[in-house]
């Protein structure tokens, strides 16, 4: 009973963390904790894979001698290893994009660089507008 | 040696613009990159028309990687259904390699040159990769090749517009949750029936109906995918993307980065679940086929308002995946077939229009907007006449391959009882040839600036024979039509 | 038995609270620290799950390299997050529906550890038996990684390729760049 | 930083037995817990500690850009080749156990393989992705 519960308490607070994460991700206007947002998200994908491959008394699962040994489940910690390596590459390439965004726009805030975005939008429609009436004249 | 061909064809599609792309790095030489690159997607091609004419022999080709035999190691599924991606991406990659040639040294550093060639084919063989596996975790991982690449490509349009990061940034993250919601979901459905394998997870939950982890697993991989497959609510990082990318990227981009998504859509709701019809039914009737109609209008109206003619196409664009994911909805294997046939039609009609308009900003050296269109197609006769028949594609005029798709949707519509929406996708296709119309008038009534154009062969071949096939499958659609049923019989059988 | 699942609870209400700090914190120097810190009480929490390989791997990837990419990014940035003026609702709620969800169907997962589920039933113990016949390797999460699943790892080590040859093109100096957006930058100014 | 003795002697000091760490990680995978992607980070944290005691040009002199990215190549054209090998000798793509005398044997020489070429590509990332932040300053100065 008791251990169910903490079973169940486990999946659950995995779950809480992940809608953290993704909160962080979708909620936040600031490009930087956008990111960091990605990696909590991610990483508590990662606790989910793991805890289902646990097995009760189980062990890594490296071959030892004994022949009585429940390993367990190595599929879901090979997944893992693939998804962590996944995450620091997009991790490295939204940072780099970042850099770059902060030298363009002076700010990764995204409403500052939206706003400034809407301006240069119309600025290009106008502006060209205006050249083109001058050249048909 | 031919034995050895043959019998690793579906590996080597993939596997030719992936090892491709290592070596390109390394070569400084402008001109000798873009050789290897051009190289490699023809071999792609070649290799994928081998494989088409293979399944026509063998109709469903497993190749197990590493001889493992699956499901314990992972295979790779050819049949009728997958060919028809296969063949989309190969072929509009090829074309779009020899349009890069003027327009990636126009618009990129030279410096960056050959890593942007690298990440063109590794965006490539990521797609490609995407639609021939049959292992849904190892679908996650070339997903993200294809992503990562992406991602990166749009962003070396900062160097013409700083707007390109944002965009870059945005596909980026978007498309991250988008793969973690459909990593949440494979990994619920691993839970519970204990493999990976796309068919032998078919078998496995079909004695596992109204399982809750079946449900929240199956709806988490359908919103991931639907994220990446830029289905109406999840479409917001399209049309920045498309637009702010360099030329030869939004080419690549809007004519095959969509495709491969509705593939797997399709693949998911038709195969993988198709045992579980309740919830696709429930699906497919509930959320897919609403949020098809919201997107044909919402991207048709979208594109009415707007003055920037790359992001018009991209609101258009969005428009026609809710045609595709439209007929996909309805679910009947007519619609199945129509919704294949407007993937390929589509792709062509993209692929043309993105090419014509971006040859266009390269003549004038600015972004193309509709006050800056004026008079340019006196100015370029054989790039206008291109456009305007791929216009007339997208708007879906009879001799035109658009043509063949309407009428088999339409067709489709009308035989599942849903005239309602045979007559949605009617006014729709009437709203697109508004601004299709507003287009061509400025191009050509309008005066403009008398500039002298010298229009540039590498640039208007790739136009000519994409322009070309556009009006070849209209003329005969046959290949196109039968491909695409046998498709759909092969994706739901027997069943209706 | 009952000791593991404690302390994994209590690892995991830890890894909870820093998820809520970071929620709260509006301090960059902050925010990268938690993160480091989160990671590094995940890799403890896969060494209770016996996922040594992937304890290695996020100590040493999430934890490490993260970290230091964070704080080198970190020195050109500004140093608050700004508030938000646009409401947090739509994300929050579309946050707690899917989390909604995931605690609905969490009922009919299979129980943590097992040994019946059909996870460890199905295609694991061929692993584990043909780490040992077929391969050779004692460490089975090597064999499943480079022979059994080496398609993947394949397709993993691309991904890094990618990332690098990315990056490498995106913060190359481009000093040929036209800078025109001094005008328009005063024109946000006056708005 | 770059003047403080214990920081520089101690670096160079750690520096070798960083690196053997990182060589005992990678080919120790097999036995125990570790493997290419462990190693290629571990192996690249060291040249990431050169470079922050020394400084970044420092650090290239030590292991300069363009080798870096043919290595960063390599590796996975050594993951690749071992691959094609495995096809060219008429089996599917990386079937190892062609490439010994015997299954066993292929196994194990296709995993060491892969391995070192899965550590390769990690680790000259790693030092890449740190040199392009690192000397991110530099640019915006020019």
């Amino acid at each position: 009973m008791i251990s169910s519960t903490i079973g169940i308490w486990n999946y659950w607070i995995v779950f809480c963390l992940m809608m953290i994460g993704l909160f962080l991700v979708i909620g936040r206007k600031n490009f930087l904790k956008k990111i960091v947002g990605l990696t909590i998200f991610q990483t508590s994908v990662f606790l989910l894979y793991i805890t289902f491959g646990k097995i009760k008394g189980g062990t890594p699962p490296i071959l030892n001698e004994s022949i009585d040994s429940i390993y367990s489940n190595p599929l879901p910690h090979v997944l893992i290893l693939t998804a962590i390596v996944v995450g620091v590459a997009t991790t490295a390439l939204g940072l780099s994009l970042v850099l770059k965004i902060n030298k363009e726009y002076g700010s990764i805030e995204e409403d500052d660089i939206s706003a400034q975005d809407l301006v240069d939008y119309h600025d290009d429609i106008e502006t060209r507008k205006s050249v083109d009436l001058k050249f048909k004249q | 040696m031919i034995d050895i061909l043959t019998k690793n064809l579906p590996i080597l599609v993939v596997l030719c613009p992936l090892i491709t792309s290592l070596f390109v790095v390394l070569i400084p030489n402008i001109f000798f990159s873009w050789i290897l690159t051009t190289l490699s997607t023809f071999l792609t091609f070649l290799f994928s028309i081998l494989l088409y004419q293979e399944i026509q022999i063998q109709s469903h080709i497993s190749y197990a990687l590493g001889k493992w035999m699956p499901p314990i190691g992972i295979e790779y599924i050819i049949d009728k259904v997958a060919i028809i991606p296969i063949i989309i991406i190969s072929g509009i990659s090829f074309i779009a390699t020899i349009f890069a040639y003027k327009m990636i040294p126009d618009e990129i550093e030279k410096k960056s040159i050959s890593k942007v060639y690298s990440l063109w084919l590794l965006a490539i063989a990521g797609l490609l990769g995407l639609v021939t596996t049959g292992d849904a975790f190892n679908l996650f991982v070339f997903l993200e090749i294809s992503s990562l690449a992406s991602v990166a490509l749009v962003a070396m349009g900062a160097q013409k517009d700083k707007q390109a990061l944002v965009a870059a940034y945005n596909y980026l993250i978007i498309g991250a949750v988008g793969a973690t919601l459909y990593v949440i979901g494979v990994g619920l459905l691993y839970g519970i029936t204990g493999t990976l394998n796309m068919e032998d997870l078919t078998n496995r939950i079909s004695d596992l109906n109204n399982n809750k982890a079946l449900i929240a697993g199956f709806g988490f991989m359908i919103i991931g995918i639907m994220v990446k497959a830029a289905l109406f609510p999840l479409h917001i990082w399209l049309p920045r993307a498309y637009a702010y990318a360099p030329s030869a990227v939004s080419v690549l981009l809007a004519a095959t980065a969509t495709k491969a998504s509705l593939y797997i859509l399709a693949r998911i709701l038709f195969s993988v679940f198709e045992n579980s019809e309740n919830l696709i039914n429930n699906t497919l009737l509930y959320v897919i086929l609403p949020l098809s109609i919201i997107a044909m209008f919402a991207g048709t109206i979208m594109a009415i308002y707007e003055k920037d003619i790359k992001r018009l196409l991209a609101h258009s664009s969005v428009a026609q995946i809710g045609y595709i994911t439209l007929a996909f909805a309805i679910g009947t294997k007519a619609s199945i077939a129509a919704g294949f046939i407007h993937m390929f039609n589509h792709a062509m009609i993209k692929g043309g229009l993105f090419i014509a308009i971006t040859s266009l900003g390269f003549f004038i050296q600015k972004r193309v907007t509709i006050n800056n269109l004026s008079g340019l197609g006196r100015a370029m006769p054989i790039t206008f006449f291109c456009f305007v028949l791929c216009s007339l594609s997208l708007a879906g005029l009879p001799l035109t391959a658009g043509f063949i798709s309407k009428l088999y949707l339409i067709k489709a519509t009308i035989s599942s009882d849903a005239i309602w929406i045979a007559i949605l996708i009617l006014i729709s296709s009437a709203l697109s040839v508004v601004y299709l119309w507003k287009m061509i008038e400025v191009m050509w009534m309008r005066e403009g600036r008398k500039i002298v154009v010298k229009e540039n062969p590498t640039i208007y071949i790739s136009l000519i024979i994409i322009t070309f096939f556009n009006v070849y499958f209209g003329l005969d659609a046959s290949l196109v039509v039968n491909g695409s049923f046998e498709a759909a019989e092969k994706l739901i059988g027997d069943l209706k | 038995m009952i000791s593991e699942l404690l302390i994994n609870a209590f690892l995991v209400t830890i890894m909870l609270s820093i998820a809520i700090a970071l929620i709260r914190t509006r301090t960059v120097i902050f925010t990268v620290i938690l993160t480091s810190a989160y990671s590094l009480v995940a890799a403890l929490m896969f060494i209770t799950l016996d996922a040594v390989d992937v304890a290695f791997t996020e100590a040493s990837v999430g934890a490490g390299i993260s970290t230091i990419l964070f704080l080198a990014a970190m020195a050109y940035l500004p140093k608050k997050e700004e508030e938000s003026i646009s409401s947090e609702f739509v994300p929050a709620l579309s946050c707690i529906i899917l989390g909604g969800i995931l605690i609905w169907c969490s009922y009919d997962l299979p129980e943590i550890g097992q040994l019946t589920a059909p996870i460890h039933q199905h295609i694991a113990p061929e692993y584990i038996k043909g780490s040992k016949e077929d391969i050779g390797i004692p460490n089975i999460v090597t064999s499943v990684l480079a022979s059994y699943r080496g398609y993947d790892t394949f397709g993993e080590t691309i991904v890094v390729f990618t990332a690098g040859v990315a990056v490498l093109a995106l913060l190359q100096k481009n000093p040929a760049k036209k800078n025109k957006s001094q005008p328009k930058q005063k024109i946000r100014e006056n708005a | 930083m770059h003047n403080n003795p214990i920081l520089r002697i101690s670096t160079k000091i750690l520096f070798a037995p960083i690196i053997l760490f990182g060589l005992y990680v990678q080919f120790h995978g097999d036995f125990g817990p570790g493997g290419g992607f462990q190693a290629g980070v571990i192996v690249a944290s060291a040249f990431i500690l050169y470079s922050l005691v020394f400084g970044i040009e420092a650090g290239k002199k030590l292991f300069p850009s363009n080798i870096n990215l043919i290595l960063l190549a390599l590796g996975g054209i050594i993951y690749g080749g071992v691959g094609i090998v495995s096809m060219l000798l008429g089996d599917e793509f990386l079937a190892y156990n062609i490439l010994g005398s015997s299954p066993q044997s292929g196994q194990h020489i296709g995993i060491l393989l892969v391995e070192f070429g899965v550590g390769l590509t990690v680790s000259n990332v790693m030092i890449a992705l740190f040199n392009a932040f690192a000397s991110y300053d530099k640019i915006k100065e020019k």
